[in-house]
């Protein structure tokens, strides 16, 4: 036991409690929710006390996974991405009560995503982060989250066996298994151009870039909402945050190899991604396609492949992760008992509940990209790591998907700030799990973009990557 | 080299016959071929734990378990055999397939892999039940652990999936507010 | 003594068989049992580089692959169940009110 | 820290008119805008009042404010058509009308006293928000589609403008001068040719679709005819003038040798912006479409004044934007009272109300006459400034055409007036302006007036504020001071 590990060691007591709890308090399930949630709290705060102290890194089990401020700032991204599925989800009967551990397993998945540095690590942790999601997405047990649940699966499965084949090819062309240990100049060229490719694939896969993004839209639509924003944010952290210790730290001295692929691809990713959310009538299938573009524009964070990439990508993940939180604690008060929310169902929604349109504006708007909101600051981030990358077409095509990201977002705010067209309409409640979610992630969101100097020094300080610069 | 090219023909047969196989039993079945030649390399590797470990766990649970879904699934069934037609977006995600495949399987033919600076013979118990125990109860005991708790999850998953559950149409306001 | 090349050729045709089958088959237990010939096609590369390098750690991640192998199918066969036990096809088009 | 309040106070007015009750938001937002004027008018006395203190250490962005010759003026100009805005708009509509109003005051205010690019970015962009919400939910039928065609365009000029200012601060600090936003900093920076040249490019279009300058004014028809009277007024007044200030603010320090470069060519697409605006002003039946055009056409006047990249032609543009604001945002009320009255904006409709309303018909004149630059009314002298800084930069053709276009103006005004007001009565008579209407309309026009007959008052603060902002881009190549 090392004492490195205590956030990760209080995810699986937390696991394990919860399950106790679930099995003696058959009748209410509510304990279990309070068990995981204290055990995200706790994580939390381990967390967070670990990234003040002075011996970082370490490296454990044989280089088999690191613990440095990068992987610490990312435990601090998952578990608010869990916190927010938690409380969007609390106490949902339609779920399960199985619901909170599942959702600290993935947790767990995504932590360790955040500490891998050997491909067994890297392999344990995108499965963890899968099982549990294909049992969440489901969950619900109607056709649809079924459905969902299966393509994911077997898309999941596809996407793995590629992982899983192109770490062979590079273990057989490097000769370790350790990712800091791989030496470009000493690999066996075509076993490792396959491998590299191959898992690279594997986990663009993950991340839901153009070319293998063809599963997302689907599998939103169809997840429970809380399971849809815990894939939105905490997965997209989690393979964000293994794509970029897999190659900054094995292929660093070789980005040529890789960068002008992940360059157009995330080109690519932003413009597609964005104008395909155009066309969307169901917020959450616009919500997948603005993740696949979201997606693209933490990969100009990679392709730009220099620090200020890498502390612009941690920092574009919190803005993006509070604003979805919130667009999604908002869709699930608005669709009460459906799991679906279409731009129609907006119509009005000013004048039901004033400070949700409100709300949803600042969230949308932040996606889009405006100032004084989160999303802005981390574009602008994105935008200084592309040229200081002297990667002009990186910068012009994250602007350009901004662009056209920006008519998908407006359209939902233009239906909830228009008159009803006379029907009933009665307030929309507000519970109070999800409404904290709410509050939270708008605070978040103004804050990040009004006063964002202490995320920036906290992002600047743990993008661990010292020989870059 | 003969024992090879056996072993090899049984393993190719058995992934082709999965995949072109009509009826979802004889895919299970060519699998089960697949995977058994596959645990004879492995005890030609010097992996006799791990081909132990394939022949028990895949052969023997994971493929019972496929055989018995395939048989609850289709048993009765009169419909499903109506064969497969190939679209032209499959076929040509095939046809890709096919030549990523074949050109992996080349380079991976004529590129030897990293040149060995090896010691000549292999370490006392390479692959075998006590080897495998000291790893794996020794220093990489974590990664067995996450297995351990993979394989919960699945337990877990199970129950999730398959619990009774209130039909939704009947009674739309399932979800509790009171807290 | 097999050369290693050939076994490493032999998987990579199984991959590809693999994927061939997880992109042309409908039926999804068909196309999961591809994706699990893709992970074996993995773990054999991995089995035969650890002889090559005499080192065990590609048979330990074969292992891993061998567990979670086994628990991915647990949740996968659970979930076809779940959709598929009132239906009267397998197929992975017709599953689909979601558009691809 | 003076500053600070004068943009605290709109925002702390927008969020109380949020959470007052309907019925009194307008007072709240009136008694903002009011205190904020003082407030401007207190500023008048202290000499270059600024604030300077950081922002985002770790990428060198300080939140520096100045209120300085170029910027005073314009401030000043906001601030009090905010103020008749508020009053003249309708009480019931509402506290988020108030409250994005207000805002926008906050925005606008921001985006002229702020002298780092990051901080004139933000503000730039978020003025964006509070008008597009007005035009969502306060204009006529087609407003939802102005609104997303006004956000959608000016956030396409400026994302690209975006990539601009990150450029410059990263090619600043790739020449080792340090990592800084500041204008001041980043003005004469040397830069390769081929890069100088497309960023030259984005700030320009950025600033030219917010102008609106021919030919990018696609949004301004729609918008123009969509908007309620005080938010068209907001828009001719103060916004448009935002794209001439960001022009001459940002650029004319940054850009020096690429305007050279460019500067036959900007004059010639101004003076086709010149004569497009006017000869469409001349066939529109719609008045307010009439004044949209002719203000189009000003707004490319003020572009050749500072394309002339002369003294004379500088400070003209720099007093005739005040001018032009106040008068523009004057006449574009009038003629929502006018609607108002009337219930049309057809000129064919509309004939001699002179006889019912004399005092509206007064009103009317006075504005037609000043944007038409009558001598003695402020718009004369800024036109005069920019013509001679055209001749003295020796460009006649310029000058003529520019002279032309003034008759055309004054064609096309009053052209307007006569349908409206004169000749026999087509129509049944219409109330006249209440004591409620003059009271914000006799301020405006001795206003008018004041900065017409002492054209020095701008000037003489401006000059030294202009050789401030040029000395930064070398003796001698720059402006022919």
């Amino acid at each position: 036991m090392s004492s490195a590990l205590w956030p990760e060691y209080l995810v699986v007591i937390g696991v394990m409690v919860t399950m106790l709890t679930v099995i003696f308090s058959q009748k209410s399930g509510i304990g279990a929710y309070f068990v995981a949630l204290a055990a995200l709290i706790a994580s939390g705060i381990v967390s967070i006390v670990e990234w003040s102290s002075p011996n970082l890194p370490v490296f454990l089990f044989d280089h088999g996974v690191m613990v440095d401020a990068f992987s610490l700032v990312v435990n601090g991204l998952v578990l608010l991405a869990a916190a927010g599925a938690l409380l969007i989800g609390w106490n949902d009967r339609r779920y399960g009560s199985d619901f909170p551990v599942l959702v600290l397993l993935a947790l767990l998945g995504m932590m360790v995503l955040g500490l891998a540095d050997n491909f067994i690590a890297l392999f344990i942790g995108i499965e963890l982060l899968s099982l549990p999601l294909y049992i969440l997405a489901a969950s619900r047990g109607t056709q649809v989250s079924g459905e969902a649940g299966l393509k994911y699966l077997l898309l999941g499965a596809f996407s793995s066996g590629i992982l899983l084949f192109g770490l062979a090819l590079l273990y057989g062309a490097s000769g370790t298994m350790v990712i800091s240990h791989l030496v470009p100049s000493h690999l066996v060229l075509p076993l490792a151009a396959g491998g590299l490719g191959l898992t690279l694939v594997g986990l663009v896969f993950k991340l839901g870039i153009v070319p293998f993004h063809m599963w997302v839209p689907d599998v939103y639509e169809g997840s429970p909402l809380p399971v849809t924003s815990y894939m939105a944010f905490g997965t997209k952290v989690g393979a964000a945050a293994i794509l970029m210790r897999f190659l900054f730290f094995g292929f660093s001295l070789s980005s040529g190899w890789w960068g002008p692929a992940v360059g157009y691809l995330a080109v690519l990713t932003m413009i597609v991604g964005n104008l395909l959310a155009l066309a969307q009538k169901d917020l959450k299938r616009l919500l997948a396609y603005s993740g696949i573009a979201n997606a693209g524009y933490l990969l100009v964070g990679i392709a730009s492949h220099n620090i200020q990439g890498a502390r612009a990508l941690l920092f574009y993940l919190l803005a993006y992760g509070l604003a979805v939180l919130a667009v999604f604690a908002i869709m699930t008060f608005v669709a009460q008992d459906r799991d679906s929310v279409s731009v129609n169902d907006l119509t009005g929604l000013y004048r039901r509940s004033p400070w949700l349109a409100g709300f949803l504006a600042i969230a949308l708007l932040s996606l889009a990209g405006i100032p004084l909101t989160g999303g802005f600051v981390g574009k602008v981030y994105l935008l200084q790591a592309a040229w200081f990358a002297n990667q002009p077409g990186l910068a012009l095509g994250l602007v350009v998907g901004a662009m056209i990201g920006l008519a998908a977002y407006v359209r939902p705010l233009q239906r909830a700030f228009s008159a009803p067209d006379g029907a009933v309409l009665e307030p929309i409640p507000w519970p109070w799990a999800g409404s904290i979610v709410l509050i939270v992630a708008v605070i978040g969101t103004i804050g990040l973009g009004v006063y964002p100097t202490p995320i920036v020094h906290i992002v600047n300080q743990s993008a661990a990557f010292y020989w870059l610069h | 080299m003969i024992l090879f090219v056996i072993v090899a023909l049984c393993a190719l047969i058995g992934a082709v016959g999965v995949v072109i196989a009509r009826e979802p039993v004889h895919s299970a079945l060519f699998l089960i071929l697949n995977i058994i030649a596959l645990a004879v390399f492995y005890i030609v590797l010097s992996a006799e734990f791990l081909a132990a470990a394939q022949v028990i766990v895949y052969a023997g649970a994971i493929m019972v378990l496929f055989l018995f879904v395939v048989t609850l699934l289709t048993a009765g069934k009169e419909d499903q055999q109506r064969s497969e037609s190939l679209k032209g977006q499959r076929l040509a995600a095939g046809v890709l397939a096919v030549l990523a495949g074949g050109g992996l399987a080349i380079v991976a033919v004529f590129n030897p892999s990293r040149p060995g600076l090896l010691p000549l013979a292999l370490p006392r118990n390479f692959g075998n039940l006590s080897g495998m125990g000291a790893i794996l109860w020794g220093p990489d005991f974590v990664y067995l652990a996450a297995v351990a708790l993979m394989l919960l999850t699945a337990a877990v998953g199970v129950m999730v999936l398959n619990r009774p559950r209130p039909a939704p149409e009947a009674n739309p306001k399932v979800r509790e507010r009171e807290l | 003594m097999i050369p290693l090349n050939w076994v490493v050729g032999l998987a990579a045709a199984l991959f590809g068989i693999g994927v061939v089958g997880v992109l042309v088959r409908k039926n999804p237990l068909i196309m999961f049992m591809a994706a699990e010939m893709m992970w074996n096609a993995a773990a054999l590369v991995f089995v035969a580089f650890a002889r090559s390098f005499h080192a065990m750690s590609g048979q330990v991640m074969a292992f891993i692959i061998i567990g979670t192998a086994a628990a991915e199918v647990g949740i996968g066969l659970a979930i076809i169940v779940s959709v598929f036990h009132h239906r009267h096809r397998l197929d992975i088009d017709e599953v689909s009110r979601l558009k691809g | 820290m003076f500053l600070v309040w004068l943009l605290a106070v709109p925002l702390a007015g927008a969020i109380a008119a949020l959470i007052a009750p309907n019925r009194a938001a307008k007072g709240v937002a009136a008694i903002t805008s009011i205190v904020a004027l003082i407030g401007y008018a207190g500023l008048l006395f202290i000499n270059r009042s600024s604030v300077n203190v950081p922002w985002i250490p770790q990428w060198g962005i300080r939140f520096h404010l100045v209120a300085d010759g170029l910027s005073l003026f314009l401030l000043g100009l906001s601030v009090v058509l905010f103020v008749v805005a508020i009053v003249a708009s309708n009480r019931d509509l509402g506290r988020p009308y108030y409250f994005w109003l207000l805002f926008l005051e906050f925005s606008v205010a921001g985006l002229f006293v702020a002298v780092d690019l990051f901080v004139f970015y933000v503000f730039w962009e978020v003025l964006l928000v509070p008008v597009f919400f007005l035009l969502t939910g306060w204009s006529g039928e087609k407003g939802k589609k102005a609104a997303m065609k006004w956000l959608i365009m000016n956030l396409a000029g400026s994302f690209f403008m975006l990539i601009g200012i990150v450029a410059l601060a990263v090619i600043h600090h790739q020449d080792g001068a340090g990592f800084t936003f500041e204008i001041s900093k980043l003005s004469g920076m040397a830069m390769a040719p081929g890069i100088g040249s497309w960023l030259f490019l984005a700030f320009l279009v950025a600033f030219a679709i917010k102008a609106p300058l021919w030919p990018l004014h696609g949004w301004m028809p729609d918008t123009y005819r969509e908007s309620p009277a005080p938010l068209t007024a907001l828009i001719a007044g103060v916004l448009s003038k935002a794209g001439i200030y960001g022009i001459l603010r940002v650029m004319i320090p940054i850009f020096m040798p690429q305007f050279r470069e460019y500067q036959t060519l900007l004059l010639i697409i101004a003076t086709l912006g010149l004569l497009y605006g006017a000869f469409l002003a001349l066939r529109q039946t719609d008045m307010k479409m009439v004044t949209s055009y002719g203000s189009l056409s000003h707004m490319s006047m003020m572009a050749l004044g500072i394309f002339s990249l002369t003294r004379a032609g500088l400070l003209g543009t720099t007093y005739y934007m005040v001018a032009h604001g106040l008068m523009v945002g004057g006449l574009f009320l009038v003629l929502g009272l006018l609607e108002h009255r009337t219930g049309t904006r057809s000129l064919r409709d509309m004939a001699g109300l002179n006889h019912s309303a004399p005092r509206l018909a007064f009103y009317f004149l006075f504005f037609v006459l000043g944007v038409l630059g009558l001598p003695g009314l402020p718009g004369f002298a800024g036109e005069y400034m920019i013509i001679q800084g055209l001749i003295t930069s020796h460009f006649l053709v310029f000058a003529l055409i520019a002279g032309f276009v003034l008759v055309v103006a004054a064609w096309y005004m009053i052209r307007v007036f006569q349908a409206v007001m004169q000749g026999p009565a087509k129509s049944s008579a219409i109330r006249d302006l209440m004591t409620r209407h003059v009271v914000w309309l006799v301020p405006l026009a001795g206003l008018v007036i004041l900065i017409g007959v002492w054209p020095a008052g701008i000037t003489s603060h401006a000059t030294p504020s202009l050789y401030h902002a040029m000395h930064f881009v070398g003796q001698g190549g720059g402006v022919r001071l």
